[in-house]
């Protein structure tokens, strides 16, 4: 009987102590970053949609050679020993972000850039060359009503 | 005879019920999504109307919107008829609701009575919406509602004829007169009273943590898995509307309905309906939810044998 | 027990069980990995987790191996099978380690070995109604694509 | 069909179908379920709806490459998947790191230790019915975690942070700070939680004695980790055979008595404060040096064959890797934690109640996509 | 315009002076009101689904969107957020799921791996190559491996921008 007194007193309290930690989160400021009005800050190594500046770029294959899932594909001229840069195809549909294109570039001509808001209605636009960086514009200046 | 005065009165009483009950059910369901995502720390909706006030009303047009699928094999009269089985009682228990003084639609004179006998209808829409979906999962909702809310009846009219008695009385109203100046919640036999009720209450709204025969994380939507627009929106306006009414059965049976210094009576009566609904919020965002042998076992080993006792206690102290 | 002294304990047991050159794997004939099994089982060596099961298709030859661990002496041990891609039945040792059973499973599903005296050897990982066996290196299928290497 | 049957009332089992899309089976397990009304009679777990075919991408990719996608793997603790597959393949190129790397390794594996056992707790109230409000705690607290990632290596959720021979990045004065103060905002958290759930009279009766899992049938069935430990055995690879830098850091392995659900999910939390007592050491006594040492992108090990394991939030986590003289693995094998825990599940549940098997699932912690790998 | 069309008397009102104008308000109102409330589902396939969760705790609070009323049963949802990896064996049970959805249902493929097997393309024999491979029409892209949680609510943004700029409003 006692047991079974102590056991209701216990649980009773317990069930109270509950209470009192959702009531009280109740009263503190919420953490919620309100997003399309707030952003926050992306960090200096963030990975987001790979970037290139094609005027450094040697064509050495490398960021290539390093992708886990080919969704680099790059063309070049030759011209006497100097290689110029054709094409630069990424793949968005199957790039995964890793940033080792970035790591393995001797040139840094391949940045991550800090572009995340990229939602699209159609998936053509996720495939695109990367040499017509113009592409990017309509992610990064946006804006949401 | 009826007169065809009688007749637009009712027409009139009837359109306020039910543009009350759409608008309390509504603002509730605002309400909980709003104390719920405080209680977790976030804002809850925001960008329709100011603090997103307008959500329901959203909420209400796409459902409204959406297509309404009837799952092959289902029994069509028991599915269809489920949803406004749900409804029609806690509409129909407004009758006897007193909001102020004069604010009651008709204080019956067995009006407690007839709160117990229509919280019992409630459970045929959710069986016969288990029963009727063909869903398995369905159907293990509403045997367990059925049984859920069989149990917890006899505790919830045990806790209400203790009032009843107290006030020498059915009526709502002079139930609520007998309160004045000393609430019910005041006398410890009515506080335990008080405490068998509204966790009876709870589980005869299905709310955690007694909410077994919805069971998200078990049954996928309980009974209620199949149905889909307009016909689910009714079987969530009859939970909240059923919430809105054990809140205000509580207020009236334990806290002095509409009695109160200053304010119209509406106005308290209110007050004291929303702060009982927040508190049945506060605990759902906060508990588990119990094992339906746990929950039988909590029904018939505490509370009713508690309600009993109290019964007896009541009814010694009042042939003292 | 160091591995050398497990693999010496087990030899000195079976004079069959052989082991593999510059590692202290043991390659067990298949026709004894029951009794092994049994033996290392219990003490004196007490395997009592079966950690894993894996295969390894050797193209002229299916390997299957065994890694086993002792929780309460904190050693552990690697038994070898050799199956030819003939004859790919062997012994089930799901009576023994419960832990065997959706392992070897698995292996069944990937590699093709069947374990005989298995409960319920179905497919795990793919569909019941899969065709082939997918981590042999001859494996082809049509959703395979190979990625473009330079 | 056993039937009890009568002149005209019998009563039968159904059949019920659990998944691949319910909200309780922690992604897309589907489990077949014979029911003698709530009681379950026979549990049949189908698994594979998240075969990735990994191990076949393995024999693919190069040994540098293949890191990202051992993020995927148990994608709640992916540095821990990181930092057990470059551990392996810096033991078959016989690799030895800097001190510092091996510090930094360890607070990061702690770290994201606390960040898969937060998910586990509050996917396991969630589960238990406690809608919403525990989980949301759990990602709030794991948030700050995943912000301190995300300054660290640039991704929330993949990390693709340890490099074969070190470590991606170095901490900055700024990440050090942030750790110091994550550990202090986390531990009255910890205290929150025990406050809401962990002697919650509900919680309580809903998980004890619930799914018991004795300490021989553990064993046998190869069991790890926290659900090993739950079971009495006192057996934590990062005391018992001790990588990186664990062995110079005090910390208690935390283990449970009857080795039921409530004790699975005590460990964890217990777990995440030894966790924070880990870090808080090896933060202070981090080492200088450099956190990589420099080798080559592609690597070519001499044809071996190499096992090893770490104790992931989840388990032991295990890579078989059999290399050729190629660049590339010839094969991968992963030995995934959950696997073998998700094996026992059908004994564990026969004969109980619809409601315990997502109980008795979620105190498991299971994760489909290293399950089905 | 549709579904008010097809209210008997529609062209009654139209004649009414303002009644075009009713018409058009109300349709507008009925696409706010689709567009405000998405109910996504309960439906986490695989990394992408805890990215999905996050989206739903505190810090990022889907439900500011109206977006926060995760259900379990497809007969109640209006989004199907394909969030994470398809694989063979899971084929039939997303077509299903998505049939069971009732109409008006919309589909965000959240992830490269719903996009296009994205990560996983490539050397692999049980991963379907994205969403649209399965017959199922998507309405938002998603890209991300996966994706941060701003930009599940951007696309849901865009998603809610797609409905109001609907011909149909019953769809």
């Amino acid at each position: 009987m006692i047991k079974l007194a102590k056991n209701f007193v216990v649980g009773t309290w317990s069930l109270i102590k509950g209470l009192a930690v959702t009531i009280k989160y109740f009263f503190r400021p919420t953490v919620t970053l309100q997003y399309p009005t707030e952003k926050q800050p992306m960090s200096e190594c963030y990975r987001g949609l790979v970037g290139l500046r094609p005027e450094k770029c040697i064509v050495c294959y490398q960021c290539v050679k390093i992708c886990p899932t080919a969704c680099l594909a790059i063309t070049h001229k030759q011209e006497d020993k100097k290689k110029t840069l054709e094409t630069f195809k990424y793949n968005m549909e199957l790039c995964c972000f890793c940033g080792l294109c970035q790591q393995v570039c001797p040139t840094s001509a391949i940045i991550m850039t800090n572009i995340y808001e990229i939602s699209v209605y159609d998936r053509k636009k996720l495939d695109i060359n990367l040499l017509d960086m113009k592409k990017y514009d309509e992610w990064t200046n946006t804006t949401i009503k | 005879m009826l007169s065809i005065l009688d007749i637009i009165w009712v027409l009139v009483i009837g359109i306020i019920v039910l543009g009350f009950i759409a608008v309390s059910a509504m603002f509730l369901i605002w309400w909980e999504r709003k104390v719920s995502a405080h209680i977790q720390s976030r804002y809850g909706p925001m960008r329709v109307g100011w603090h997103g006030v307008l959500q329901s009303v959203a909420d209400a047009v796409k459902l409204l919107l959406k297509e309404n699928i009837v799952p092959a094999g289902a029994d069509k009269l028991v599915w269809w008829l489920a949803p406004f089985i749900v409804v029609v009682p806690s509409v129909m228990a407004f009758v006897v609701i007193p909001f102020g003084k004069n604010l009651i639609v008709k204080d019956l004179n067995v009006g407690a009575l007839y709160l117990m006998a229509l919280s019992s209808v409630c459970v045929i829409g959710i069986f016969m919406a288990g029963w009727g979906s063909n869903n398995k999962y369905s159907l293990i909702g509403g045997m367990r509602s059925a049984a859920q809310i069989i149990s917890y009846e006899i505790p919830l009219i045990l806790s209400m004829i203790i009032v009843s008695m107290q006030a020498s009385s059915l009526s709502m109203q002079k139930i609520v007169a007998a309160q004045a100046g000393y609430w019910n919640i005041l006398h410890p036999n009515m506080a335990l009273a008080f405490i068998v009720y509204i966790i009876s209450a709870t589980a005869e709204v299905n709310r955690v943590p007694f909410d077994i025969p919805e069971a998200e994380s078990e049954l996928v939507a309980g009974f209620h898995t199949e149905y889909s627009g307009m016909k689910f929106a009714m079987f969530f306006i009859g939970e909240y509307t059923n919430l809105f009414i054990i809140s205000a059965i509580a207020a009236t049976l334990f806290f002095g309905g509409w009695q109160g210094p200053v304010l119209p009576g509406a106005v308290w009566f209110l007050i004291k309906t929303y702060g009982i609904v927040f508190v049945l919020m506060w605990v759902r965002w906060t508990f588990p939810r119990l094992r339906v042998d746990q929950l039988m076992g909590f029904a018939w080993k505490v509370l009713t044998p508690v309600s009993f006792f109290n019964l007896a206690v009541t009814g010694w102290l009042l042939l003292k | 027990m160091r591995p050398d002294e497990i693999s010496a304990a087990i030899r000195a047991k079976f004079p069959q069980v052989k082991e593999e050159a510059g590692t202290n794997y043991i390659i067990v004939p298949k026709e004894s990995i029951l009794e092994v099994s049994e033996y290392i089982k219990n003490p004196p060596l007490s395997f009592d987790n079966l950690h894993c099961i894996t295969g390894i298709d050797r193209k002229e030859k299916i390997e299957v191996i065994y890694t086993l661990y002792s929780i309460g002496e904190h050693y552990g041990v690697t038994i070898k099978i050799n199956l030819t891609s003939e004859d790919l039945n062997i012994a089930s040792v799901s009576a023994i380690w419960k832990s065997a059973n959706w392992l070897e499973r698995e292996v069944y599903d990937l590699f093709g070995v069947i374990f005989s005296g298995h409960p319920d050897l179905r497919r795990i990982l793919n569909p019941y109604d899969w065709q082939g066996y997918p981590l042999r290196k001859d494996y082809s299928n049509p959703q395979l694509i190979a990625k473009p290497r330079l | 069909m056993d039937a009890t049957q009568t002149k005209d009332i019998y009563t039968e089992e159904f059949l019920i179908n659990m998944g691949p899309q319910h909200p309780s089976t922690h992604g897309v397990l589907s489990l077949e379920l014979t029911l003698d009304g709530e009681t379950i009679v026979e549990c049949t777990p189908h698994i594979g709806y998240l075969h990735r075919s990994m191990e076949k991408i393995a024999e693919n990719r190069t040994y540098t490459q293949f890191i990202p996608f051992t993020d995927r793997l148990d994608y709640v603790a992916s540095m821990n998947n990181n930092l057990g597959y470059v551990m392996v393949v810096e033991k078959l190129l016989k690799l030895e790191i800097s001190e510092r790397a091996k510090y930094i390794r360890v607070i990061i594996a702690e770290l994201n230790r606390i960040a898969s056992h937060l998910i586990a707790i509050g996917t396991f109230a969630q589960d238990l019915g406690a809608f919403a409000t525990p989980l949301f705690y759990c990602f709030r607290e794991r948030e700050k975690i995943v912000e301190i990632f995300d300054q660290l290596c640039g991704n929330r959720l993949t990390y693709n942070y340890m490099r074969i021979g070190g470590v991606l990045t170095d901490f900055s004065r700024d990440i050090e700070e942030k750790i110091k103060k994550f550990i202090k905002y986390m531990r009255p958290k910890v205290d929150d939680y025990d406050w809401l759930l962990t002697y919650n009279a509900i919680f309580l009766a809903r998980s004890k004695h619930i799914g018991v899992l004795s300490k021989e049938m553990a064993v046998n069935y190869s069991i790890t980790g926290p659900n090993l430990r739950a079971s009495g055995v006192k057996w934590d690879l990062r005391k018992d055979e001790p990588y990186l830098a664990y062995d110079k850091f005090e910390f208690d392995v935390p283990v449970g008595k009857n080795g039921d659900a409530w004790d699975r999910y005590k460990v964890r939390i217990e777990e995440i404060r030894q966790s924070l007592r880990i870090i808080e050491q090896a933060i202070e006594a981090l080492p200088q040096g450099d956190v990589a040492v420099k080798v080559g992108r592609i690597h070519k090990p001499s044809p071996s064959e190499t096992y090893f394991r770490t104790e992931n939030p989840r388990g032991e986590l295990g890579f078989y890797i059999v290399s050729d003289d190629s660049v590339y693995p010839y094969r991968l094998k992963i030995r995934s934690p959950s696997f073998s825990n998700l094996a026992v599940l059908p004994e564990l549940v026969r004969g109980l109640k619809v409601a315990d098997i997502v109980c008795v699932l979620g105190s498991f912690d299971i994760l489909m996509g290293e399950i089905d790998r | 315009m549709v579904v008010i069309e097809k209210i008997p008397g529609a062209e009654l009102i139209r004649k009414v002076p303002g009644g075009g104008f009713f018409l058009t308000t109300s349709e507008s109102f009925l696409k706010w009101g689709k567009a405000s409330s998405l109910w996504p589902m309960t439906f986490g396939l695989a990394c992408c689904a805890i990215e999905m969760i996050a989206t739903g705790a505190p810090r990022f609070d889907i439900d500011r969107f109206g977006a926060g009323v995760f259900r379990a049963s497809p007969r109640q949802c209006d989004v199907m957020v394909v969030a994470g990896t398809i694989c063979v064996k899971m084929n039939d049970c997303i077509r299903r799921l998505y049939a069971q959805m009732p109409e008006p249902k919309y589909v965000i493929a959240l992830g490269n791996c719903a996009i296009s097997g994205g990560i996983f393309y490539y050397d692999t024999y049980s991963v379907t190559k994205g969403t649209e491979s399965l017959g199922i029409k998507v309405d938002v892209f998603i890209p991300g491996c996966p994706p941060r949680p701003e930009n599940l609510l951007f696309g849901l943004m865009k998603l809610q921008e797609k409905i109001r700029r609907e011909k149909d409003a019953a769809r």
